[in-house]
This record gives structure tokens, C-alpha cells and sequence, in this order.
């Protein structure tokens, strides 16, 4: 046992050492950078007019770099599917929200989706946007599951699921309008790209925010049983 | 030295300090921690360094910064739920040590 | 730059360092989760020195908020099955060493 | 388009699991006529290259195709559309409700990752990737899948991290991450360096070469089949995809005496891969353990072109990702399929395989010849060329290798087919196998023999806009 842990302290040291090695070595290649940054952003701002928006960070998120944050959808809905499909865990019993909790969520609920809502609407000229407004969203469904409630057997079906992909399906469908409308891939022509932009981020808020709470509930809701379809008989518990 | 490259060097540690967690702690909590702090620190070199001049930093880092960090919370949570049925499956909250040669 | 603004961000990635080193080799996971909750909150800060307020925005929101959320809730999880099921499980997670330790505390 | 189908069918397939197969098989054949389609429009036109928003490389993201990116897509049509059918079969109703839109996002991933000219979006894709096969993975539940799929995330983490951070790096040297212009305003700088190593270590680590492989067995061996299948065949590959890619069009630049020792260095971790590798899969007594160390092996291979680096090496290189690629398929559907029959993938228990399954073992011994660089098939022209190469360079001694790794891959072939033949009462009652998955195993492997036989096809395809550089000097 206690060559074990030598053992194990040598091993840890050498691999402080090869750490504080790499540590170094990467901490001198930054500092070799340049002074000047060579980035972008010259471009970006050369560009911004014909983006649709005014803040350049949306700008690049939603149209110079949009296909990266479809795929970055995709990868939202992946990781709920993946979650989803490890099935369920046994239930955890949650203790009942305390009077505190309960009153503070009524009273922040509320407000956080007022909040989500001017984020997403801010985020075409200042710093905001769908990602922003969706995690304020989430945060808002969190605190309601906190507080013991459940959507109804009803919602738990296929309207979550439309729910779910609707930013991803906005944006699909957003790229294969404009090529079919004889642009490019998820060119957007200016005379509609803010309208088109908005519209994206409404529907990427929405799906991100029900998204990030879902994961957080963490196993498949109970209903849709093989048959699908229908909520399922005896969901409740 | 520009403090944008202070940053950038914090970052540096925050990584390395990730990937020594990763490879030393076994609980997969910890690892999942691990990796979080990695990844703010990759984050943070990318950001730090579109820092570097006086003008209105670079956009284009910051918006692939909010792509990386919805990425990660994405990996987070299947990460998470992974090793709660991981644990319910096999009572552990750690891996098997079949690798370490 | 002022001396303030630059002792200031000294002691932000000073701090940042330290409670994301505090956060992972911490006994108790819990601790270090509160830990990496703050870890997150400070970050936001950072971003906010970097001229990054989007980001700032969206680290404090999913970085920290949800994260934790979700790291809280998947502890929660795990104690509250391993209260129910045995003690074995528990002492691992107290315990910083490499896995080989633990294999060997397994067998005596 | 190649994007959006697999992605349309995700969600298709997401919103109405009822019809999943039926929607998923729809979309895997619709995404294989586009890739036939796109490669006439490249026959025809050559070099296709394609800016997404219409913005141009700095600023936007832009697809790129040529002969090798064309050939992976070849690939992963092929592979995928032979892994549609088969799961059409293999998964019972619960399980394919999550495998389509999952399988689906992942060939999402692929075909995005071989279009993408722009190393950022190749992180992403590089993580939809990562996250998609590690749920798939996991889908086989049970306490080893779930360990190896978390091994598995943890991994793929930490390489997108290293990659991430030296696109970062990257990035703020030269301002841009488009593969094209990196190539051109390159130049040898402490960043780049770093940058390289920590790329390249972080696809390493994702290709699973030698001592980076611990977790590759237990995740493809404890996957369903047809997972077990696209891992082996096409996600590995996918990194190392990125790594040839970045290797040859923006590493070069930087310093070529550095270049060639670092080639040394991964040729000679292929080569402790290809001995390593068949020697555990040797030791193996579970048939999917067995083919996933013969994964570990062949991927050493890939590494042996590193240090020639020259064209017929890489072209060498390419031709035993294909080879590979489709003989790992039919290898672990025909093991799928074994085990669906017996329940069981005990190699000692195989008994009387032979007898009732002998498309499917047909399928593993071809599938073997291959893999063993036996002509005629794929593997030998494969294994032909890496010779010359080895030969042309100079340095003939890694032509040795080529020797030792093929007797080993036979050793353990014909250990699974000599237990195959065995006869004692099964212990399990059997379940039949559906024929379809008996063919679609016999056929790929069929197709990894035809290789050999087609050679100047895809050896002229892929130098559709020479990815390797001009042609002999």
C-alpha cells in the first residue's frame, strides 16, 4: 500500500513537471504573438452594413459565420437526444420547494422572460442575442421545475419535440429557402437579412431555452411510449 | 507586455491546471469539472488575444466563444447524465482501470 | 492604463486561478462545485475586462447559472442513491488519488 | 445539401419515432444520390469550392472538395447507406427510435467535416461528431458500454480542447481560419509550433494512434454493431482526415527539417501500433475486443506515410483508409451478426458458425484477406503502394513492418475462422439472423476485395486537384 502511494506521488510529480513544461512552453508561444492583433475585425466592420445588423457579434454568429451556429444547434439537440436516449434514471424525489423559493420564483419567472425577450430583441445592435435570451429562458424553466412543476402530459409529446427543433428547423429552412431563391447557402439578401435574423434568433431562443431545461429535468419525459403518438396512458405517477 | 497577454497566460494555467484534474482525479464528477475548466481556459486565450490592440476588439473570437461555450454545456450535460446511469448500472462513480498500461 | 485597473486584473487572474484550483482538488465535491459556481461568476468579470460583454452575458448565464444547475442537481442525484444503496461508493469521492488506489483498497 | 439531409432527417426522424426507419432509410438513400451527384459535378467541373452566405473565405466559412475530401464522402455514402440497411434490421423498436436521429446527425457531422475548409468549423463538426458517436455508444447500455462511452467523452474532450487551442493559436498569428489562406501567410513562429503540436496531439488523440488508443477497444468493442462498424470504419478516420488535410497544406510551410522528424516520430507510433495492436488482438477471447485491436493496428498503418511523405504514401495512406474502412464494416456486422445468432462473441464458443452462418463468415474471412493485404483485394494494393513508397524514399526498412503486421492480422483471423469451424452443441438457443444483414455484411466485405481489382479508379479520383501536391518529380 505504501509503495502504492510512492508510486503514485512519483507519478504525480513527473506529471506537474511535464505540466509546468507545457505550461511554459505555450505561455512563451503566446507571448511570442504578435502586438498587433491581424485579426478580423477591420473586415467585420467593412461588412457590417450588409449584414442586417448592427452588433458585430450577432453579425458574425448569425450571417458571416451562420453555418457554424446551425451545426452549433445540431449540437444542442444532440446532446438532449443523447441524454434522452440513456433512458430513464430512477426517479429523484425532490423535497418541497420551500415558501421562499416558491415566492421568489413567482416573482422572477416573470421576469426573466421579460428579460430573455429584450435580450433577444437588444441583440441585433448591443451584446445579447438568441443564445443569451435562451439561457435566460432556461434559467426561467429551471426555477419552475425547481419549484415542483411539470407540463402537462399533453406538452410532453410531439408539441416538445416541435418545440425542441424549431431553431434548428428555422435555420434549415431558412438556408434552403435563400438557395432555392437562387442565393447561396444561408446568403441572406439585405433587404430581409435583419427580419430574417430576428426571426432565426426567436425561434433558436425558444428551442434553447426548452433545450437547456430539458437537460436539466435530465431523463426522457414518461409519456410517448412505443406506440408514440398519443401521450401515453398512465404517465402520471 | 499587454495585459490582454495577462489574460492570455491565465488561460494558459486554467488549461493546464484542467488537464492535470482530468488526468489525476478517478471521481467522473471531478473530470466533468476538469473539463469545464480546460475549456474556459481555451475560451479565454481566444478572447484575451483579440484583446490586444486598443481599437474595439476582434468579434469574430467572441462570437466563436459563445459557439464553444453552448458546445460545452451541451458536452456537460450528456457528460452528467452519463454517469448517473453509468453509476446506476454499476455502483460506480469511476472508471474501470482496464487502460492504464 | 492605471496602476488600479492593472492590479485589478492581476488579482482577477490570480483569483480565477486560484478558485479553479481550489474547485477541483477540494474534499467535497459540493464545495467544489460552489466553487466552480464562483469560478464562473468571476469569469464573467473577465470577459467584461475584455471587452467581451456578450460573452459576459452568456458565461454568467450558461456558464456558471446553468452549469451549476446542472452539476448541483447531478450530485443530488448521485448522494441521494448512495445513501440509498451502500457506503462504497461514498469514500471515493473524498478521495483524491489515482485510480489504482482505489482498485487497491477494493481488494483488502 | 450534403449537410442539410442528414439534418433534416435527424429531426424527422426526432419528431416521429414511429417511422423512423422508414424515414431514415429514405434519407440514407437520398443522401447517397447526392453524393453521386456531387461527384459528377466534380468529374465534370474538378476542384469545387463553395463559400456558405456568399461572404469568402476570411470572413465566412467556405466548403472545399477535392479528390480527397470527394473519396471520403464516397466512403461514408457507402459505408453509411450498408449501415442504414443493416440497423433497418438489427434494432428493435425502442433502441431505433434513438439510433436514427442520432446515426443521422453523426453522418451529419462526417459529410460536414469532409466539405469544411475552415479549421473552426471543423471543431464543430469535430464535436457533433465526438458527442454523437459517444451517444451512440452508450446506446448499447449495460455497465461496460457506459464505461467505455464516458472514457470515450472524456477523451474526444480533451483532443477538441488541444485542437481548439491551436486553432486559437492559430488564429490570432494570421488572422484567419481558412485552411487555404493559413497555407499561404504561414510561417515558422514559437505559436505555430505550438500550435501544431497541440493540434496534431489532440487528433492524435482522437485517431487513437498507439499509446493514445486506451480507449478505443472498450468503446468500439462494447458498441452496438453497426456502431462498432461506422466508429472503426469512419469516425476514426474523420481526425484523421483533418490531420492529413492540415499535414499537407498548412504544416509544410513552416519548417521542413522539423516536419521530418516529427513524421519519424509518428511513423515509428505506427509502427509500435500495427506490432501492439495485432499482439493484443491475438490475446483477445472476445471477437469484437479482437476486432477492435485490429482497428488500433490497421490505424498504425495510416501513420506509416507520415515519414515518407511523398505522393505515392499518402495516396497509399488513402487507399488503406478505404480498404480499411469497408473490410472494419463487413468485420464487425458479420461479428454483429454472430453475436445476434449465438448471443455471445466468445471466440472459443464459436462452434459450427461455419455451418449456419456461412455468408457471414464468408464476409469475416474476406473482409480478413483484405486486412491481411492478401491480393487481390484492397488491402494488398494498399499495402503495394506503401511499399514503393517505402522504397522510393529510401527507407525501405518500414516495408518490413508491412511483413510482420500482415502475419499477424492472419494469425488472428484464422484463430476466429479455425474456432468457427469447430463443432460441439451450442450452449445458446440461437436466434436466426435476418439475410439482409448476412448480405450486407458479405457485401462489403466483397467490395473491400473489389478494390483490388479497381485500382486506378479511386487512385484517379483522388487526384482530382492533387491534395498531395504535383505529381512526381
Amino acid at each position: 500500500m505504501t509503495k502504492h502511494i510512492n508510486k503514485q506521488i512519483l507519478f504525480r510529480l513527473l506529471l506537474v513537471l511535464l505540466l509546468s513544461v507545457l505550461a511554459v512552453g505555450l505561455g512563451y508561444s503566446v507571448l511570442s504573438l504578435p502586438l498587433e492583433a491581424s485579426g478580423l475585425s477591420a473586415r467585420v466592420t467593412e461588412n457590417l452594413d450588409a449584414s442586417g445588423v448592427s452588433h458585430p457579434v450577432t453579425a458574425v454568429l448569425l450571417n458571416f459565420r451562420a453555418y457554424d451556429t446551425l451545426l452549433e444547434m445540431a449540437v444542442l439537440l444532440l446532446a438532449l437526444l443523447g441524454v434522452w436516449s440513456l433512458g430513464d434514471m430512477h426517479e429523484h424525489r425532490e423535497s418541497a420547494p420551500g415558501v421562499v423559493l416558491d415566492m421568489l420564483s413567482r416573482l422572477l419567472i416573470p421576469l426573466f422572460v421579460l428579460v430573455a425577450g429584450y435580450l433577444l430583441w437588444i441583440g441585433a445592435n448591443a451584446p445579447g442575442g438568441a443564445f443569451q435570451a435562451g439561457s435566460v429562458l432556461a434559467a426561467a424553466g429551471v426555477l419552475m421545475l425547481l419549484t415542483g412543476w411539470r407540463p402537462s402530459v399533453w406538452f410532453m409529446g410531439l408539441p416538445l419535440r416541435i418545440t425542441l427543433v424549431f431553431g434548428l428547423v428555422a435555420f434549415v429552412t431558412a438556408a434552403v429557402m435563400v438557395q432555392l431563391a437562387g442565393w447561396r447557402m444561408l446568403e441572406f439578401p439585405l433587404s430581409v437579412a435583419g427580419a430574417l435574423i430576428l426571426l432565426i434568433e426567436a425561434a433558436a431562443t425558444l428551442s434553447i431555452g426548452i433545450t437547456l431545461a430539458a437537460l436539466f429535468l435530465g431523463s426522457r419525459p414518461p409519456t410517448d411510449q412505443a406506440t408514440g403518438k398519443r401521450t401515453g396512458p398512465g404517465a402520471k405517477k | 507586455m499587454n495585459i490582454a497577454f495577462f489574460y492570455a497566460l491565465t488561460g494558459v494555467g486554467l488549461f493546464t491546471l484542467g488537464v492535470y484534474a482530468l488526468i489525476v482525479y478517478t471521481h467522473l464528477l471531478r473530470k466533468i469539472l476538469a473539463i469545464n475548466v480546460m475549456g474556459s481556459g481555451v475560451f479565454l486565450v481566444l478572447v484575451a488575444l483579440a484583446a490586444r490592440t486598443q481599437n474595439a476588439p476582434d468579434p469574430v473570437p467572441h462570437a466563436m466563444v459563445i459557439t464553444g461555450i453552448v458546445v460545452a454545456i451541451s458536452a456537460t450535460a450528456l457528460a452528467l447524465a452519463l454517469m448517473l446511469r453509468l453509476r446506476d448500472a454499476s455502483n460506480h462513480i469511476e472508471l474501470p482501470d482496464e487502460s492504464v498500461e | 492604463m492605471t496602476l488600479l485597473q492593472w492590479t485589478f486584473d492581476i488579482v482577477l487572474g490570480l483569483t480565477l486561478l486560484w478558485l479553479a484550483f481550489r474547485a477541483l482538488t477540494s474534499e467535497d465535491l459540493f464545495k467544489g462545485i460552489v466553487l466552480f459556481i464562483a469560478f464562473g461568476l468571476l469569469m464573467a468579470l473577465a470577459w467584461v475586462r475584455l471587452n467581451a460583454p456578450d460573452i459576459a452575458l452568456a458565461e454568467a448565464a450558461i456558464g456558471a447559472g446553468l452549469t451549476g444547475a446542472l452539476l448541483l442537481a447531478a450530485l443530488a442525484k448521485l448522494e441521494s442513491a448512495t445513501t440509498e444503496t451502500s457506503a462504497t461508493v461514498k469514500d471515493e469521492n473524498a478521495e483524491g488519488l489515482n485510480s489504482k488506489s482505489s482498485e487497491a483498497q477494493s481488494h483488502d | 445539401m450534403l449537410v442539410i439531409l442528414p439534418l433534416s432527417g435527424a429531426m424527422l426522424c426526432f419528431l416521429f419515432p414511429q417511422r423512423v426507419k422508414f424515414l431514415g432509410l429514405l434519407t440514407a438513400f437520398a443522401i447517397a444520390a447526392s453524393v453521386i451527384g456531387l461527384l459528377l459535378q466534380v468529374l465534370d467541373q474538378g476542384v469545387q469550392r463553395y463559400s456558405v452566405g456568399g461572404w469568402g473565405a476570411p470572413l465566412g466559412i467556405e466548403f472545399y472538395v477535392d479528390g480527397l475530401s470527394l473519396l471520403m464522402l464516397l466512403v461514408t455514402g457507402l459505408v453509411g447507406l450498408a449501415i442504414s440497411v443493416y440497423s433497418s434490421s438489427y434494432f428493435k423498436a425502442d433502441k431505433a427510435k434513438h439510433f436514427w436521429p442520432l446515426w443521422m446527425l453523426l453522418w451529419a457531422a462526417l459529410n460536414a467535416l469532409f466539405l469544411s475548409a475552415d479549421i473552426f468549423n471543423l471543431y464543430v463538426t469535430l464535436e457533433l461528431m465526438g458527442l454523437a458517436a459517444v451517444a451512440l455508444v452508450a446506446l448499447a447500455g449495460g455497465a461496460d458500454a457506459l464505461a467505455g462511452a464516458m472514457r470515450y467523452l472524456l477523451v474526444s474532450l480533451l483532443g477538441s480542447l488541444c485542437y481548439l487551442l491551436g486553432v486559437a493559436l492559430l488564429y490570432h498569428n494570421f488572422g484567419s481560419v481558412d485552411i487555404e489562406i493559413l497555407a499561404q501567410r504561414l510561417e515558422s513562429s514559437p505559436a505555430v509550433w505550438a500550435a501544431i503540436g497541440l493540434i496534431t496531439a489532440g487528433l492524435l488523440l482522437k485517431t487513437a494512434l498507439f499509446p493514445l488508443h486506451f480507449w478505443l477497444p472498450p468503446a468500439h468493442a462494447s458498441a452496438p454493431a453497426p456502431v462498432s462498424a461506422l466508429l472503426s470504419a469512419l469516425v476514426v478516420k474523420a481526425s484523421f482526415y483533418i490531420l492529413l488535410r492540415l499535414w499537407l497544406e498548412v504544416f509544410p510551410v513552416a519548417s521542413a527539417s522539423m516536419e521530418q522528424s516529427l513524421g519519424q516520430l509518428l511513423g515509428l507510433l505506427g509502427m509500435a501500433a500495427v506490432l501492439w495492436g495485432g499482439v493484443q488482438a491475438l490475446r483477445q477471447t472476445r471477437l469484437k475486443l479482437l476486432v477492435a485491436y485490429s482497428t488500433v493496428a490497421q490505424i498504425g498503418y495510416l501513420f506509416l506515410a507520415f515519414p515518407l511523405s511523398n505522393i505515392i504514401g499518402w495516396k497509399a495512406a488513402s487507399y488503406m483508409l478505404l480498404s480499411h474502412a469497408l473490410a472494419k464494416t463487413a468485420m464487425f456486422l458479420a461479428a454483429g451478426n454472430i453475436m445476434f445468432y449465438g448471443g455471445h462473441d466468445r471466440i472459443v464458443d464459436l462452434d459450427q458458425v461455419a455451418q449456419r452462418l456461412p455468408l457471414t463468415l464468408s464476409a469475416f474471412g474476406l473482409a480478413g484477406i483484405s486486412l491481411m493485404g492478401l491480393p487481390p483485394s484492397g488491402g494488398f494494393i494498399a499495402k503495394w503502394l506503401l511499399l514503393e513508397a517505402a522504397i522510393r524514399s529510401g527507407q525501405w526498412w518500414w516495408g518490413t513492418m508491412l511483413i510482420v503486421g500482415g502475419l499477424l492480422t492472419a494469425a488472428y483471423v484464422f484463430k476466429v475462422i479455425g474456432y468457427a469451424f469447430t463443432s460441439s452443441d451450442l450452449s445458446h438457443e440461437p436466434r436466426a439472423v435476418p439475410k439482409r444483414m448476412e448480405w450486407i455484411a458479405l457485401t462489403m466485405a466483397l467490395l473491400a476485395i473489389a478494390l483490388g481489382l479497381l485500382v486506378p479508379m479511386p487512385l484517379a479520383l483522388i487526384e482530382i486537384g492533387s491534395p498531395f501536391g504535383e505529381s512526381m518529380p
